[in-house]
């Protein structure tokens, strides 16, 4: 098949920039906001009846879950689509459809106790910790920017964002920021 | 202002009747807004035809006519839509005479804003097509906008800056209200019948004409029935067996406290879904986006109002710390091309008039005059002939997307 | 000045009230400090310019509106919710506010909240539903206007479970927010109540705060309103004048504030309950003269107050009534600065109104109280009604109410509201009087009872349009105290009951807010996304000016020094069509399409056959909406047999995907097919221009880039300035051009290694769009309206006539869509080779306008100066355009006409020679070394 | 703002999401074989009942996938759907007739279907 592999990491040494290379960020006792760049992700479509064994990896079935296998977080993002965040190698085919999205988004490390808070001024759902707790993620909107929600432990959030809107998005985390 | 005397609001004059119901009439208008009235006031002061009634199934007036922001403008781009709004608006010129009462007419202006290099070019093609049709039109750079409304803020590196506008210095605004009362008042006088609290609930149709309305009142015979229920189009044209290309939605709008004067005309923003107008008693009159659902229910989502009101702050800083003090939804019929369906129906005698979406009340007059004109002959207006149900087979389509204040 | 009860002695803080210093406490109201220190006359009434004093105590309040100057101006807020802070500044108004010109420095946002329960109001009713749901261990948010809980008890000092009320409820509410899932908001209003239980509060936080005031957005599962109840006035003539308050908050004053509102007060009651004999007893324990009570079921009636200017109130006139309302008989003149008026209770029913509750007027209570709440329940909004605003009359049962409330079933006697234990009094709205000019319905819209008469003298019997005709209802309080005594009245007058009159709507919000608060932190800079490129800064900091496209920030110009927009642009054409030039082009949308049936999609969505393109090749197209109307064109590239990279205009990226959604899940779900995007994957340099080769052979030394290895229309995966990318060889320019696309993290990488060579000239938008003019492409958006078919833009070669369907193709066969004098895309030359054509300008046939109408032939859609023709053109759309091909029109310009020659809408290399490049270009090659 | 109940991602506030309309309006099969008054009946006309309307809805900001649900435009009442993981096939073809263009239009015998 000609189908070109994407684009990795360059054999020579070519600046990468992120977008939100500069980013000041938050580093408070209530509040740590700062961008983790370069994170290789994936995005992977399949019915979920026909996800080869061969994949190697387990995802999750249920809505609103990621999981961490093989070497990756898998997140669901609809009832036939993942992103895989992780240095992993998914092979496409007839019933899988692979797509490098390394460079979509950046992701906003949002995390402390002011996190929720935080967030909530510009996320409609509920992120109470019973509903939205470790292990739950979500394709919303925070603030007018489209997300990935990624909850982790220890009030750790992941915010992917596409990376044309990622200075607006840091920019609204740092204005909604000066009440935490 | 004319030698001539008007009555107004406040003054006591008597409005209009409240008859019962009769067992027929030669038309029976389905909808007591403010087309409904004024058609019925051209039926009988145009074309003689007084045995007229109007069915309104709440308070007369109540619907669109009650919640609209009483801009007036005839600014459209085609021909087809300058030619019927333009004549709407050569009789509000002469409305308060005509009707010998106070509508509070104010030919202060409207200014539709331009926000980018698209808008730009489409703003000038509107306004030369208006200058060649007989419309009164200028464009407008940011400097001139700032001498007509003083208080818009044309920085240029606003995120949505103003680069220009559109105005027409003949449009402006009327108290709506008032204008519903002067026609029916006018109309009253000459016979017509305003029965109100009359829910039309079935139309008979025998023969492929049309006979009579069923009602929360009684069966009403008709020789003639003429449907203007903007909102509840479909509802009523289905009770004749009419599918109308329509959709509802509720539209919003709100006033603030009464405030001295700072906004001296009308301004329009299609970009960010503003449009505004600072009432003779001093409050400003906004409207908003529709909701997108379709929807029957007088009340919209908060959230549109929420961007509306950040949409205004860009444009108006100075609004800052005025208040919302009421907020209030109506319910509009929107067509596929933005333009209105006027004109005969399939059915025999059974005539249609909906589908204006945002824009009716500016049209009023002109509506009016020209549905009254078809009813009365049986032959659409020329001004309304372009607006028929058979042009979305056709494909003739009048799209008016680019004027319409409200992206449908 | 200042009269002051013992207990009430808190921090004094400094305050200006139309250019007089006073000193308050802190704890005060505006109103409540202005009360104590004997300011009577605080506004101006808006038509007749009457004096007008403090009435209420808190939301209801119809007179006191005043203007804030400082900290920042706000126009027109009700004195008796303004907390006294230090250095407040404050002027009386006459119905009309002012709007300050000056930026506002406060900030405002907004968050949200999901509980089980929402309790509106921190009342007792309020605080022990909150109480009772907590306790089942519910999330819960309480919310309340005031700044201290209790509702009302601080104004009636009542005692509560042994103890004061007002200590009884801020144990409670510590209890409440000492519960990790309980949130208490006060000073935070509700003022909306909409569709799904979804409400809206406002929550002030203070003039000091970070935030000033905040938008709360709440989902509960279960709304408890115990919103409590107003006081009602009574009509009077002279009802107006300053001295003249309401029971309720004169008891308020007294008892919350420590502030004695009179020295000699006469108490006027219907006797609809004992609380104005409550009132009147904590009066007089704060010091004033109760000199008389006229209950009206004893047939005592004040019937005048009589007062002067800023003083007020100095006489009231009690009447004895004989047999009926209209004959009074007797009356005694008594001396007093303050009466107290009790007309009965209004229960808050407003956000139960906009709910969609039915309400049910209650002839005991002379209410409107919520009628059916089951039927609110059932229609998925699962409120209930507790406390006085279902009209609850004692705090036992307030207390009682609110545990009910919170109970998982609503109680099913919400509709029976219990009775008070004195008894019922009588309805007393208006006390009858020949001349009805002074007696005002509507306080702040300065509405009197004639004015009732006079439209319904007029012959409207709709309270809706007594409202309009009067205004009343409309002001600040939005009817709050005004409301009820209309009906009422109305009904009086028309002789019919007052229940088949109703009430008006009741609409939020429930108390006025401001603009800003509302706009919230979507202002300025963040009022909508900024959209920005990986090479953004670059162009930012070598002085680019940007066009908004959609979100995007996409440069427009790079103006050189001394250069306008004009020249600029006419540089930048010249370097690509005689060198090279080099555009971000990162903001087109990408969607990567893949599966088995990707072709097929493809083939069913554009005009053109997309399955015939070979893997490596690259296809332009056009997609039409079902209208056969033009919604959008890019290119495809086939990366393998089963997948595509499908790019479209920038502003139309997202409703592209959306469509091939909307046709996959909706109506083909058989297709096997998956849609992603990938707009941000990649960074994209479009290089064009006869040397653009020489500059991507530099760039690029292992990739084979002669016409023959590299052909139009292909692409190639290549390292190109060290770094991985797939290059396309398309041109939107007619020259040799190449769009290289990187991975968005070397996208300034791979811009400045093209800007390194020194052979390339940045270009943007604008010349981007004269280029493409120049070979008569269009742009949708501009050159179309959504009412242009490709046909129309002269592409019928991009419609397949071989497919059997695609979307769009059965409209081309309507009647309009095949009209001969359809607008067709075509050129124009203006024959002054200067004249700029406005972009916009309409054209007619004639030399000279006749009178209007005149009839038009179409407008120019594009128009630019040409470097490279020497002159200048545009493309419009014009009637029956290609048949008109040498024709003369005129393009109107708003003030002139300017003479112009249809052409056809390619002026540029109509052969297509260039874009294979000129063989001995090497102009970017000089500067490889 | 309404709550959707997106059939995979739970309820969601209605701006997640993009609006499609009456749902059941099935593509035609042929549409070269229409009339051009059947073919404008598939276009521009769409139920607008004042009551419960079975209506199609996107969740674009969510899982992108598009589903039906009832809802009453007098009330805004939602009928509740399948839960997620059980969701119902959304789309046109999935309900009911094929669609309405093959309505005949014929006002005096009681309109289209």
């Amino acid at each position: 098949m000609a189908d070109p592999t994407p684009p990795r990491e360059p054999a020579t040494m070519v600046e990468r920039i992120s977008p939100l290379a500069g980013f000041a960020g938050v580093s408070d006792t209530r509040l740590r906001v700062r961008e983790i760049p370069f994170l290789r992700q994936t995005n992977l479509r399949a019915d979920p009846g026909k996800v080869p064994p061969s994949l190697g990896l387990r995802l999750p079935m249920e809505p609103g879950t990621w999981l961490r296998s093989g070497g990756a977080d898998v997140l669901w993002l609809g009832p036939d689509e993942w992103l895989v965040i992780g240095d992993v190698d998914l092979p496409r085919s007839e019933d899988v459809a692979v797509t490098d999205v390394s460079a979509q988004r950046t992701t906003i490390l949002v995390a402390g106790p002011g996190a929720r808070d935080l967030l909530a001024h510009g996320c409609a759902i509920d992120l109470h910790p019973s509903v939205f707790g470790p292990g739950r993620c979500a394709q919303t909107t925070l603030a007018r920017a489209q997300v990935v929600l990624v909850a982790g432990e220890d009030e750790e959030f992941r915010v992917l964002v596409r990376a044309s809107f990622a200075r607006y998005l840091a920019d609204w985390i740092t204005d909604a920021a000066v009440d935490y | 202002m004319t030698g001539r005397e008007r009555a107004r609001p406040g003054d006591g004059t008597a409005l209009w009747d409240s008859p019962e119901p009769a067992a027929s009439y030669d038309v029976v208008i389905v909808g007591g807004g403010g087309h409904g009235i004024a058609t019925a006031y051209y039926l009988a002061k145009n074309h003689g035809i007084t045995n007229v009634a109007v069915l309104e199934k709440g308070w007369l007036a109540g619907g669109n006519m009650a919640r609209n922001t009483t801009i007036i403008r005839s600014n459209y781009l085609w021909d087809q839509s300058a030619g019927i709004y333009e004549h709407a608006l050569k009789l509000w010129e002469g409305l308060e005479d005509d009707l010998g009462y106070e509508v509070l007419f104010s030919q202060r202006g409207v200014l539709n804003l331009a926000h980018s290099l698209q808008d730009v070019r489409d703003s000038v093609r509107r306004v030369n097509a208006n200058r060649l049709n007989g419309v009164d039109a200028e464009w407008l750079g940011p400097e001139r906008v700032k001498e007509v409304c003083p208080i818009v803020d044309v920085r240029p590196d606003a995120r949505y800056p103003v680069l220009g506008a559109t105005y027409q210095p003949r449009a402006g605004i009327a108290k709506h209200d008032h204008v519903a009362w002067g026609y029916a008042r006018a109309a009253s006088a000459m016979g017509v019948h305003f029965i109100e609290h009359c829910e039309v609930t079935g139309i008979e149709v025998t023969d492929g004409r049309v006979r009579a309305v069923q009602t929360t009142r009684g069966r009403i015979a008709a020789g003639r029935v003429a449907l203007s229920a903007a909102g509840h189009s479909s509802v009523v044209a289905g009770m004749a067996g009419l599918r109308l290309p329509v959709q509802s939605h509720t539209l919003q709008a709100l006033v603030s406290e009464l405030l001295e004067p700072v906004h001296p005309t009308v301004v329009m923003s299609n970009a960010v879904h503003v449009y505004v107008s600072q009432a003779h008693k001093g409050e400003l009159v906004m409207g908003a986006g529709i909701d997108a659902a379709n929807s029957y229910r007088r009340r919209g989502a908060f959230h549109i109002i929420e961007r509306q009101m950040a949409a205004a702050l860009e444009l108006f800083p100075i609004f800052a710390r005025a208040h919302v003090l009421r907020t209030w939804g109506g319910v509009v019929d929107v067509t596929p091309d933005a333009s209105p369906i006027v004109g005969l129906t399939p059915v025999g005698d059974l005539y249609v008039n909906c589908g204006w979406g945002t824009g009716g009340f500016k049209a009023t007059p002109g509506v009016g005059w020209c549905y009254a004109h078809t009813i009365a002959t049986g032959e659409p207006h020329p001004l309304n002939a372009p607006f028929t149900l058979e042009r979305f087979t056709t494909g003739a389509l009048v799209d008016e997307h680019g004027a319409a204040a409200v992206a449908h | 000045m200042t009269r002051r009860r013992a207990g009430h002695e808190g921090q004094v803080l400094r305050f200006t009230f139309d250019g007089r210093a006073y000193e308050g406490r802190r704890g005060d109201t505006l109103a409540s400090a202005l009360l104590a220190a004997g300011v009577r006359r605080v506004a101006t009434s808006v038509t007749l310019g009457r004096p007008r004093g403090i009435f209420g105590a808190w939301t209801e309040e119809p007179n006191a509106v005043v203007q804030i100057e400082r900290p920042f101006p706000e126009p027109m807020v009700q004195a008796t919710t303004i907390p006294l802070y230090d250095g407040l500044v404050a002027s009386s108004l006459s119905g009309q506010g002012r709007l300050s010109p000056g930026p506002d420095p406060a900030r405002y946002d907004a968050t949200h909240a999901h509980c089980d329960v929402l309790v509106v109001g921190a009342g007792p009713a309020g605080l022990a539903a909150a109480r009772a749901a907590a306790r089942t261990g519910a999330r819960v948010v309480l919310a309340d206007d005031r700044p201290e809980p209790g509702g009302t008890l601080p104004d009636t000092a009542e005692t509560v479970e042994g103890r004061p009320g007002a200590e009884w409820a801020l144990a409670v509410a510590a209890e409440l927010r000492a519960l990790p899932d309980v949130r208490v908001l006060s000073r935070t209003s509700v003022i909306g109540y909409y569709d799904h239980n979804y409400l809206v509060a406002v929550e002030r936080r203070g003039e000091d705060a970070v935030t000033r005031e905040r938008v709360w957005r709440i989902r509960a599962r279960r709304v408890v309103l115990a919103t409590g109840a107003h006081e009602r006035p009574i009509v009077f003539s002279g009802n107006d004048l300053p001295g003249v308050m309401l029971a309720s908050a004169a008891r308020a004053y007294a008892n919350r504030y420590g502030v004695p509102a009179g020295r000699r007060a006469v108490v006027f009651t219907t006797g609809m309950d004992d609380t104005a004999y409550d009132a009147a007893r904590d009066l007089a324990e704060a010091g004033v003269e109760i000199v008389d009570i006229a209950d009206a079921r004893e047939g005592r009636l004040v019937t005048a107050a009589i007062g002067d200017g800023d003083e007020g109130l100095r006489t009231v006139v009690i009447g004895e009534r004989g047999e009926g309302l209209g004959a009074m008989t007797g009356s005694r003149e008594v001396e007093a600065d303050l009466l107290l008026v009790a007309g009965g209770w209004n229960p808050v029913v407003h956000l139960f109104g906009q709910a969609g509750g039915e309400l049910r007027y209650d002839e005991r209570l002379g209410a409107f109280v919520p009628g059916d709440a089951a039927r609110a329940v059932q229609a998925g909004r699962n409120v209930v009604v507790a406390g006085a605003a279902r009209g609850a009359t004692t705090l036992a049962e307030c207390l009682a109410d609110g545990e009910t409330a919170a109970a998982s079933t609503p109680p099913t006697s919400l509709a029976t509201p219990p009775s008070p234990s004195g008894g019922w009094g009588e309805h007393v709205w208006l006390v009858p009087a020949d001349d009805e000019t002074h007696h005002f319905v509507d306080l702040q819209r300065d509405v009197t009872v004639a004015d009732l008469r006079r439209a319904t003298g007029a012959g409207l019997r709709s309270v809706e349009h007594v409202k309009r005709y009067t205004t009343a209802g409309t002001a600040h309080d939005q009817g709050k105290t005004s409301g009820t005594l209309t009906s009422a009245i109305v009904a009086q007058v028309l002789g019919t009951g007052i229940a088949g009159l109703g009430t008006t709507t009741f609409r939020a919000p429930y108390v006025p807010v401001s603009f800003a608060t509302l706009a919230g932190r979507d202002r300025g800079a963040l009022h909508d996304p900024v959209r920005v490129t990986a090479m953004h800064d670059w162009h930012a900091e070598h002085g680019a000016l940007f066009e908004n496209v959609g979100q995007w920030k996409r440069p427009w110009y790079y103006p050189g020094p001394g250069e306008d927009m004009e020249a600029a642009v006419l540089r930048e054409c010249r370097a690509v069509r005689e060198a090279t030039g080099a555009m971000d082009a990162s903001t087109l949308g990408k969607i990567d399409v893949q599966g088995p049936d990707a072709a097929e999609l493809l083939d069913r969505l554009y005009t053109n056959l997309m399955s015939s393109l070979k893997v490596g090749a690259i296809r332009y197209g056009v997609m039409c909406r079902a209208d056969g109307m033009v919604f959008d064109d890019g290119t495809v590239i086939r990366l393998a047999p089963d997948r595509f990279l499908v790019t479209t205009t920038t502003g139309n990226a997202a409703a592209v995907l959306d469509w091939m959604e909307e046709w996959l899940q909706t109506e083909w779900p058989g297709l096997r097919v998956r849609c992603t995007s990938v707009t941000e994957q990649w960074a994209t340099v479009a290089l064009a221009g006869p040397g653009s080769r020489a500059v991507l052979a530099s760039l690029a030394p292992d990739l084979a880039v002669d016409a023959e290895s590299f052909p139009f229309m292909t692409w190639r995966d290549a390292e190109v300035a060290g770094i991985e990318a797939r290059v396309c060889r398309i041109s939107f320019s007619g020259e040799l051009a190449y769009e290289i696309n990187v991975s968005w993290w070397h996208g300034l990488a791979l811009w400045k290694a093209v800007q390194a060579t020194g052979a390339v000239t940045p270009y943007g938008t604008e010349t981007m769009h004269v280029l493409r003019a120049e070979k008569g492409y269009p742009i949708i958006g501009q050159d179309t309206d959504g009412t242009v078919t490709p046909a129309d833009l002269g592409m019928g070669w991009v419609v397949s006539k071989s497919k059997p369907d695609f979307v769009g193709k059965r409209s081309f066969a309507r009647a309009d869509t095949a009209r001969p004098d359809r607008r067709h895309l075509v050129g124009l030359l203006p024959e002054d080779p200067d004249a700029l054509l406005p972009e916009g300008a309409q054209l007619v046939a004639c030399e000279r306008l006749p009178e209007p109408p005149v009839p038009m032939l179409g407008h120019v859609t594009s128009s630019y100066r040409s470097a490279a023709l020497g002159r200048t053109f545009a493309l419009a759309l014009v009637s029956g355009g290609r048949d008109r091909v040498g024709e003369r029109l005129h393009a109107y310009t708003g003030e002139t006409l300017i003479p112009v020659t249809v052409t056809h809408h390619v002026l540029y290399d109509p052969e297509g020679t260039r874009r294979d490049g000129r063989p001995d270009t090497s102009e970017g090659a000089r500067h490889d070394g | 703002m309404l709550l959707i109940p997106c059939p995979w991602c739970g309820p969601r506030d209605e701006a997640e999401f993009g609006y499609g309309g009456q749902a059941g309006v099935a593509y035609p099969r042929d549409p070269g074989a229409l009339t051009d008054e059947e073919w404008a009946r598939y276009l521009f006309f769409r139920d607008n009942p004042e009551g419960p309307f079975e209506e199609r809805w996107n969740h674009s900001a969510g899982c992108r996938r598009w589903f039906n649900l009832t809802r009453n435009t007098a009330t805004n009442e939602i009928t509740p759907i399948s839960p997620s993981g059980d969701a119902s096939p959304p789309g046109n073809v999935a309900t009911g007739e094929v669609g309405t263009a093959s309505a005949s239009w014929d006002a005096a015998t009681g309109g289209p279907r």
